[in-house]
């Protein structure tokens, strides 16, 4: 039970969490997988820092999950503000972004 | 005033910035003020750079006035001025012209002129900037900005397809530049390794060693960057164009100081930075000055519009002075150097009169005009010196140029030599056929009728030109006599270069079969 | 500047002073500019007088006024040379040139362009004096031009007028072929002898391989073809005939058009060591005469024909230059600009007495109505033919017995033969104009001109009567040739003369030559013993011939002007527009195309720029493998 | 200690794939829940208790609350996003079936590391890792922790001008 088997684990959330976000059209949904890709980056790091006898990585942790919880807020505001103007959260719908 | 003298370069290209700032304050409506306070300004920045010339020394081809100060440590990047008799002469005629050209403009730009006035002055910093770097940075920078005010001068102020000319305009230079910008990071780079420092310093890179076949293939970048200027056959399509849908002044600025960057660029940059292979090239780009003198002279002589008529016959004149620059004798060069501030002058005062044409008439086709001299006597006859001027009447300042150019590059160059003195043939054709269509016969178009002769502000105008044409076409020794050291300081590093390209290719043994 | 050298400079001075004044404030000088204008070119003749005197009993001397080009090893002064060449043509250029202005006072009175008029007349004294007194090359081309410019003004002096506009350009537009060719001669000077003045050229020319000196020499000669109006540059001078008629006598009679005679004395030394370039000349002279007196045949224009004269006296000149009789060519230069300036003078008092009408068909019995104008025209009209005692005699024989005496016996023919035609047309003019039977239009009052013009007419009559004696034959001894032949002793390598008959043989012949062509045309025109329509229609083609002026302007329209305009259209349509343009609009294109196809990838859908994302990660970490 | 590592791993897996598979997003937020817990585990197991602590309660106590109070409030739970467009899918499976074999690839042929620092397992229930984080995050890495409150305040504020009518 070495630092592989954690590395290897996360690497199995990160892109469980990656396939969400590529083949789920609902804002929520898609916003749940991002956090599962953070929180699997999150377990890395925790890893990889008691395997290296480090700190820096535990702290690393903290930012993220202030970044995270900045991007929750932010990200649901859209997503209120999404839903008010379409009337849906389907982000197929979000598509005036071209040429 | 010895504080005064040394810095007296940044004070000449900066001081029409200020002036554009201290405009920025004055109210939009008060045009008149905003007009006359931008002449005025202008006016003053050429009695400042007049101090050049006085005080510049005659017998000495090194630079002059010079001031250097750090700007990017990292890069070696510095803020390094200075001129010598060709930059000399060149700030001269863009101060000059400057000042003239916002004179010309009183009655023809009607809207927006506190934007115009503006750009007119940052125009002005930006070409004097040009002229007096000797960092290639801080020329490749000012040599970039200087597109911006005339992009907006030609699309904002032009007539017709204005926006369409100054689109072509901007993407051909802009191509060309970018392409010169690769060469030059090239040598910087080159220089780099050859030394372990990083420096944009021009004088510091005509010391750099590039192989042969790099210099061939910088000095078709850089050529791109300065022929698409001048411009020389086939790169000339912008200019017609951007010449007949710009503004007057904005003409004028193009034809007398703009075009003369890529001559310049080739004089300060090009050439002495990569002697060998612009040996090599010579012929090639001596075929493509003497094309352009005869093909520009040829399609001037069936042009309907006036503007697209002189445009045409800059492009010819400008394969003359191209021609004098590569046939690289000490004559030649002189020639060159002094046939770029004669076509300044020549061709700013045709462009000057052809908008005096259009502001009486609104119209630029040849055919609407006719028997003018009748009505305006006055614009006639200086019309007609500003023509024979641009065909090279000797007296005038044409010929002085034309002749030094083609009596230096005869030697070396008959044929071309030849061909390109064809060009005065046609030169006489297109331009006289030109004014006889325009100024005599009878009046053929009811709306010339009321045809007013030149005012006050327009003899004015013009003055100043028509005067210089007869001093330099009867005494250019006061130009030459500065010009000179430089020239010859020139033409000796190429001749060393010529020798040791010899020694080599001697010994490559490609003489040998 | 010593006493010399100011005189010698004062004399280009009063023109030039008389251009700008006029030119400039022409306005408040009105009439004025025309008497003074007169009068500053009678000072610059006193002036050339003295400084002839001081020649003639003296020496030649150079005078520099100031450097004028100064770049690198090309260095150029403004000085003057004044030798006897120079001097007998500064007096007959100022002399000339004053009694044009006088005669101009009256001929162009009333005109509104009055000082304009003198203006340009004055700069043209100008420029000819210092074409003249030129010492070195390129100035010699600075001022050649110049007076190609004022050629160019006079001519298109009514610019109302599109044939005039339209002959000033072609003069000025031919002339710039020629000088074409003499600007390449000036370069190839400077480049092989590495300076322009004349002394060390004309010294230093021998040291070059003969093929170079020909090729000079053939290059100047273009210059002087264009500039003289010679074969197959001649095209422009009867189309200049629209200018002024006193311009026509001052400039494309007796001076600009012969600056190429005067070229060629002037560099005699080039051509002397270069027979095959004084081949030339004399061939183009040959031609050119025959040419010129047989247009002149059948011409109705009064002036026309007296240009076509022109053309083909000047070559007899060219012959004689030719040759390397270059003191005959000088003299018959001098002679005839007396007789033909007359000639033109007359031919414009007579249309100023019919009101600007040339035809010679409306004219006729004009003698008995302007009595002096008459006399005059038939004084200038026998010195034209040849005929003993007037000027003409003496300097075409001289031409003719150097020709025939050197052994170019076929050139001594066409001399003889165009002296046989020269007299024909100029008898048939003035029978034409002066005698038979009135054509004049009714109402038009014919009267004799004033006499601010008609004294310089009988000035010039007299002259034309007494000129001659100073070459009295045989010419070798005369006070002509003694004075001017000095500059000339250094043209050698021409063949010695092969015969020597007595001159009064060969004039005998040229005189009969010149009475039966004077016959003739009484014959045909006052006596009418022939049906001169018949006739004319017998020798259809012939006539044809002449009358078109042997269809040059049409064969140079053809041939030149058109393919080249066409050209140029084609360059400007085609390979501008088309081909220049349309690579740079069709990349525009190209580009625009591709990026509208490419921004399609941009379809705003979240998805796709994800699933792009993610491919790009994977590629960058396969290329890690792959690395 | 092994069995419980698996015990996690398998809750981690599973939960992770029950949130992006099933169709509501409410049961999504519940399964991510429990994915969170058994991250905490993991933390434990790492020695890390402050981070599992922290881990529930930002994660699962107060991130996933707000997803499913604003589930609640835009009345999402409906709302069954459908999973159609296979093709994308395909493509989708394809290039994370790809990215995973590279990781794993890339942690395989990845050299061995030895350990650098001074916190041992040891060194760290000697001081408690509260205290290490804590000290840590007030001395070296004041500034990013500073620059992090004012982020938070930045999203707040963000937030409220996005659900601003």
């Amino acid at each position: 039970m070495n630092v592989n088997d954690y590395l290897i684990v996360a690497t199995i959330i990160f892109c469980i969490g990656a396939l969400g976000v590529l083949i789920r059209k609902n804002l929520i949904t898609i916003f749940l997988s991002l956090e599962l890709m953070f929180n699997a980056a999150n377990l890395g790091f925790v890893a990889v820092s008691e395997y290296l006898n480090l700190i820096s990585g535990d702290i690393f942790v903290i930012f993220i999950m202030v970044v995270a919880a900045a991007e929750a807020a932010i990200l649901l505001g859209i997503a209120i503000a999404f839903y008010r103007e379409k009337g849906t959260i389907n982000i197929d719908d979000a598509n005036e972004l071209k040429f | 005033m010895s504080i005064f003298l040394k810095y007296i370069l940044s004070i000449i290209i900066f001081f029409p910035l200020l002036s554009a700032l201290l405009l920025v304050f004055i109210n939009k409506k008060a045009e008149g003020l905003l007009r006359n306070l931008a002449t005025i300004l202008s006016l003053a920045e050429f009695v400042i750079s007049l101090f050049l010339f006085i005080y510049f020394k005659s017998n000495t081809y090194q630079f002059q006035f010079v001031e250097r100060f750090s700007w990017i440590r990292e890069f070696g990047a510095t803020y390094f001025l200075g001129i010598d008799g060709v930059s000399l002469f060149l700030i001269l005629l863009t101060t000059l012209m400057t000042f003239i050209a916002l004179l010309s403009s009183y009655k023809y730009i009607k809207e927006h002129v506190k934007e115009f006035v503006i750009l007119m002055l940052v125009l002005e910093t930006f070409m004097l900037g040009a002229f007096a770097s000797l960092d290639i940075l801080l020329f490749y920078l000012f040599w970039e900005f200087m597109l911006i005010p005339m992009y907006y001068i030609i699309g904002i102020w032009g007539t017709g397809r204005k926006v369409y000319s100054a689109v072509k305009f901007i993407l051909y230079t802009l191509a060309g530049s970018l392409i010169m910008l690769f060469g030059l990071i090239t040598i910087f780079i080159l220089h780099y390794n050859q030394t372990g420092n990083f420096t944009f310093n021009l004088l510091k890179l005509y010391h750099t060693n590039i192989p042969l076949t790099l210099q061939i293939i910088l000095f078709i970048a850089i050529f791109l960057g300065f022929a698409v200027k001048i411009p020389l056959f086939p790169f000339h399509t912008w200019l017609p164009d951007a010449h007949t849908e710009a503004p007057t002044a904005g003409s004028v600025i193009l034809a007398s100081v703009l075009l003369k960057f890529g001559i310049y660029g080739f004089f300060r940059f090009a050439i002495p930075l990569m002697p060998e292979a612009s040996i090599i090239l010579t012929p090639v780009i001596l075929v493509l000055a003497v094309i352009s003198i005869i093909y520009g002279a040829l399609v001037s002589i069936v042009q309907k519009d006036l503007k697209r008529l002189v445009a045409f016959s800059s492009v010819s004149h400008m394969g003359f002075i191209v021609l004098g620059l590569f046939a690289m004798t000490a004559v030649s060069v002189d020639g060159s150097v002094l046939q770029m501030i004669n076509h300044g002058i020549s061709t700013g005062a045709l462009f000057l009169f052809v908008g005096m044409l259009y502001e009486r008439s609104h119209t630029r086709l040849i055919a609407d005009f006719g028997g003018l001299t009748k009505k305006a006597p006055i614009l006639a006859a200086l019309f007609m010196i500003a023509v024979l001027s641009s065909v090279g009447l000797p007296g005038l300042n044409g010929f002085v140029g034309e002749f030094l150019i083609l009596v230096g590059s005869f030697k070396q160059y008959t044929v071309f030599t030849i061909f390109a003195t064809s060009g005065i043939i046609f030169t006489a054709v297109y331009l006289l056929w030109m004014f006889q269509r325009v100024m005599f016969q009878d009046i053929t178009n009811k709306n010339n009728e009321n045809f007013k002769d030149m005012t006050l502000r327009e003899i004015i105008t013009v003055l100043p030109l028509i005067l210089l044409m007869f001093f330099i076409g009867l005494y250019p020794d006061v130009l030459l006599s500065r010009i000179n050291p430089t020239v010859v300081h020139f033409v000796n590093i190429i001749e060393h270069n010529k020798y040791a390209y010899n020694l080599i290719k001697a010994k490559m043994g490609l003489f040998n079969a | 500047m010593n006493s010399k050298d100011l005189i010698v400079w004062l004399i280009p001075f009063f023109p030039l002073l008389g251009a700008i004044l006029w030119g400039v404030f022409g306005k408040y000088f009105k009439n004025y500019s025309g008497y003074l204008g007169s009068i500053f070119i009678i000072i610059s003749f006193i002036l050339s007088v003295i400084i002839f005197f001081i020649v003639a009993y003296g020496h030649g001397f150079t005078s520099i006024l100031y450097q004028w080009i100064d770049a690198s090893y090309f260095k150029v002064n403004v000085s003057t040379t004044i030798d006897r060449l120079s001097v007998v043509m500064l007096v007959m250029v100022t002399g000339i040139s004053a009694l044009v202005h006088i005669y101009s006072i009256g001929y162009m009175k009333d005109d509104k362009g009055f000082a304009r008029y003198f203006s340009y007349l004055n700069l043209f004294v100008f420029s000819m004096i210092m074409l003249i007194m030129a010492n070195n090359f390129l100035l010699l081309y600075v001022f050649w031009e110049a007076v190609g410019l004022c050629s160019y003004v006079l001519i298109g002096f009514w610019y109302e007028k599109k044939s005039a506009v339209d002959a000033g350009k072609k003069a000025f537009i031919v002339n710039r072929i020629g000088d074409f060719g003499f600007a390449l001669g000036v370069m190839l000077i400077f480049i092989t002898i590495g300076t322009l003045n004349y002394s060390t050229v004309f010294s230093d020319i021998h040291t070059l391989p003969p093929y170079l000196i020909t090729t000079i020499a053939l290059l100047l000669l273009a210059g002087a073809v264009g500039k003289s109006a010679q074969f197959p540059l001649y095209v422009w001078l009867p189309d200049a005939m629209e200018g002024p008629t006193p311009v026509s006598a001052l400039i494309h009679a007796a001076t600009m058009v012969t600056a190429g005679v005067y070229l060629i004395a002037r560099c005699h030394i080039i051509f002397s060591y270069s027979p095959d370039a004084s081949n030339v000349v004399l061939i183009i002279g040959g031609v050119t005469a025959f040419i010129g007196a047989f247009s002149a045949l059948t011409q109705f224009d009064i002036k026309r024909i007296i240009a076509y004269s022109t053309i083909s006296q000047i070559g007899y000149m060219f012959m004689a230059v030719g040759i390397g009789s270059y003191a005959a060519g000088m003299f018959h230069l001098l002679s005839h600009a007396i007789f033909k300036g007359l000639l033109f003078l007359t031919a414009g008092s007579v249309m100023h007495g019919m009101s600007g009408e040339l035809d010679l068909r409306k004219m006729g019995g004009l003698y008995s109505k302007m009595k002096i104008t008459a006399i005059t025209f038939i004084v200038g009209g026998l010195a034209l033919s040849g005929i003993p005692p007037f000027s003409g005699f003496f300097s075409k024989d001289a031409i003719l017995a150097d020709l025939f005496n050197k052994g170019d016996y076929l050139f001594w023919i066409i001399g003889v033969l165009v002296a046989f035609m020269t007299a024909f047309y100029i008898f048939r003019l003035i029978f034409n104009v002066f005698f038979g039977e009135s054509h004049v239009d009714k109402n038009l009052h014919v009267h004799e001109s004033p006499k601010i013009m008609t004294i310089p007419l009988i000035i010039l009559a007299c002259l034309a009567g007494i000129f001659g004696f100073i070459g009295l034959p045989p010419f070798n001894h005369s006070i002509f040739y003694k004075f001017i032949n000095k500059d000339f002793a250094n043209s050698f390598n021409f063949a010695p003369a092969v015969n020597n008959y007595p001159w009064y043989l060969l004039s005998a012949i040229s005189v009969i030559a010149g009475l039966g062509g004077i016959y003739i045309a009484y014959v045909f025109y006052i006596k009418k013993s022939f049906d001169l329509e018949k006739l004319k229609s017998k020798f259809k083609p012939i006539y044809d011939l002449s009358y078109n002026k042997l269809y040059v302007d049409e064969i140079y329209d053809f041939v030149i002007v058109n393919p080249m305009k066409n050209f140029a259209i084609f360059l400007w349509r085609i390979v501008d527009i088309l081909v220049i343009d349309g690579a740079v609009n069709g990349i525009a294109q190209y580009v625009s195309i591709t990026s509208s196809k490419v921004r399609k990838l941009q379809n705003g859908m979240l998805m796709s720029y994800i699933v792009t994302l993610t491919v790009g990660v994977i590629a960058l970490l396969a290329y890690y493998f792959v690395r | 200690m092994e069995a419980l590592f698996y015990i996690f791993s398998i809750i981690a897996i599973v939960s992770a794939l029950m949130v992006i598979l099933v169709k509501s997003p409410l049961t999504s937020a519940l399964y991510i829940i429990l994915c969170f817990f058994a991250l905490a585990g993991f933390y434990i197991l790492l020695n890390m208790q402050f981070l599992a602590a922290m881990q529930i309660m930002v994660y699962a106590g107060a991130i996933a609350v707000i997803i499913v109070l604003v589930i609640m409030l835009l009345n999402l739970a409906k709302i069954k996003g459908a999973i159609k467009d296979f093709h994308q899918i395909a493509i989708s499976i394809i290039a994370i079936g790809l990215f995973t074999l590279e990781v794993i690839l890339y942690l395989n042929a990845a050299g061995e590391k030895k350990p650098t620092g001074i916190y041992t397992n040891t060194v760290i229930n000697k001081i408690g890792n509260t205290q290490i984080i804590g000290e840590f995050l007030f001395t070296k890495y004041v500034f990013p922790f500073e620059v992090a409150s004012i982020l938070l305040l930045v999203a707040v504020i963000g937030a409220y001008i996005f659900a601003k009518k």
